[in-house]
């Protein structure tokens, strides 16, 4: 199972997980990307995600292809929250479950990295200082 | 030949609209494309930092454009 | 926060997750270790944990102290689950935050490889074919 | 003196019990105790892929033994 997903509603790691629960894995590695009460020393109140939906989820769909190709996984599966949060909202959640850890970790850190870098979608980040500004790093 | 831009985050902000329709002569390429756009809004995110995509696929600058594409420039993106 | 703790129960990730869930963090990296339904090739039907339990936990509680002088993290919990486990039970849960995922993910992943290379908990498996066996790798 | 020894895992199954209280020699050293339980209980396991504990804490195998000491010796483990 493979899939990527973009979520206008608070994402349930709980629902998530359960979908990776396969008899022939041993592990499941989980990441949460939260948002977090400061960026950079600045003191960060909420944020916005803004997605190029279609290819977004065509990018993230290639990425978790290719997680499968690169590693020794059963289950991989990404969902990433868009519009308005607030501090300590879930942003991103990706699961993989393998037969063993270290596949699990691997493909984890390496589809959150390939997220970062490739999928089409930003963030604004609202400080406690009025501005807010879109992050293009 | 029309095509539609689309435009996000900073660049959203400094068009004012998620997209517009542009009127273009024939054999316009992407490259001259932004080059209007920025003139049009004041835009002057440097072209080399941004990737293009062409009806919801990445492709490179130097793809030709035709009549109803989907063009959107893409800002160094910061998700996750 | 750091704990180690050692349950005859089944593992609730939902609340210990909850309990690593503060304002400065930014990632949260989990893992969870299933019993699956094979070893080296021989299918598994369930296994018993056995702990040296006090032992167990003032090793595990030193590696969660390790493991915050080694990374720069925010909270580390780990949970081991013993007696009898069946198929697809939760036999490991470990969860790290930190501001960055970088030190989530390399945290998480050297306390499980430190739990098993040094807490006193033994897995035993009970194979399809009758046989069962104290694993001494 | 009198010490006990703990059993786990496969150790436990072979001598048939968790724990036994055994009478010492004044001297006796850990290993001297372990060769002792071996005999006793038909282990055959090597001394050297074992782990010690005395009073639920690591110690090396030239440890010293005391009245009332608790042992255990640990085969490799396979938690997690």
């Amino acid at each position: 199972m493979r899939s990527f997903a973009i979520s206008e509603v608070a994402i349930d790691p709980a629902r998530l997980r359960q979908a990776l629960h396969l008899p022939q894995c041993g592990a499941l590695v989980c990441f949460e990307g939260w948002v977090r009460d400061n960026h950079m020393g600045k003191a960060v109140q909420a944020l916005d995600y803004q997605a190029y939906r279609e290819l977004a989820l065509s990018e993230g769909e290639r990425i978790m292809r290719e997680a499968g190709e690169r590693f020794e996984i059963v289950g991989a599966m990404a969902v990433h929250r868009v519009g308005a949060l607030a501090l300590g909202d879930l942003a991103v959640w990706i699961g993989v479950s393998a037969g063993h850890r270290d596949a699990a970790f691997s493909a984890c850190r390496w589809v959150i990295d390939e997220i970062k870098a490739r999928v089409p979608i930003w963030k604004r980040e609202h400080y406690s200082d009025g501005i807010s500004e879109w992050l293009h790093p | 030949m029309k095509v539609s831009v689309h435009y996000f985050a900073g660049l959203r902000d400094r068009a004012g609209c998620n997209s517009e329709e542009m009127d273009l002569a024939e054999g316009t390429s992407l490259t001259a494309l932004y080059a209007q756009c920025c003139a049009r809004h004041g835009i002057d995110f440097p072209r080399e930092r941004l990737r293009v995509a062409l009806d919801d696929a990445f492709v490179s600058w130097d793809h030709g454009l035709h009549d109803g594409a989907q063009v959107a420039f893409l800002p160094p993106v910061s998700g996750g």
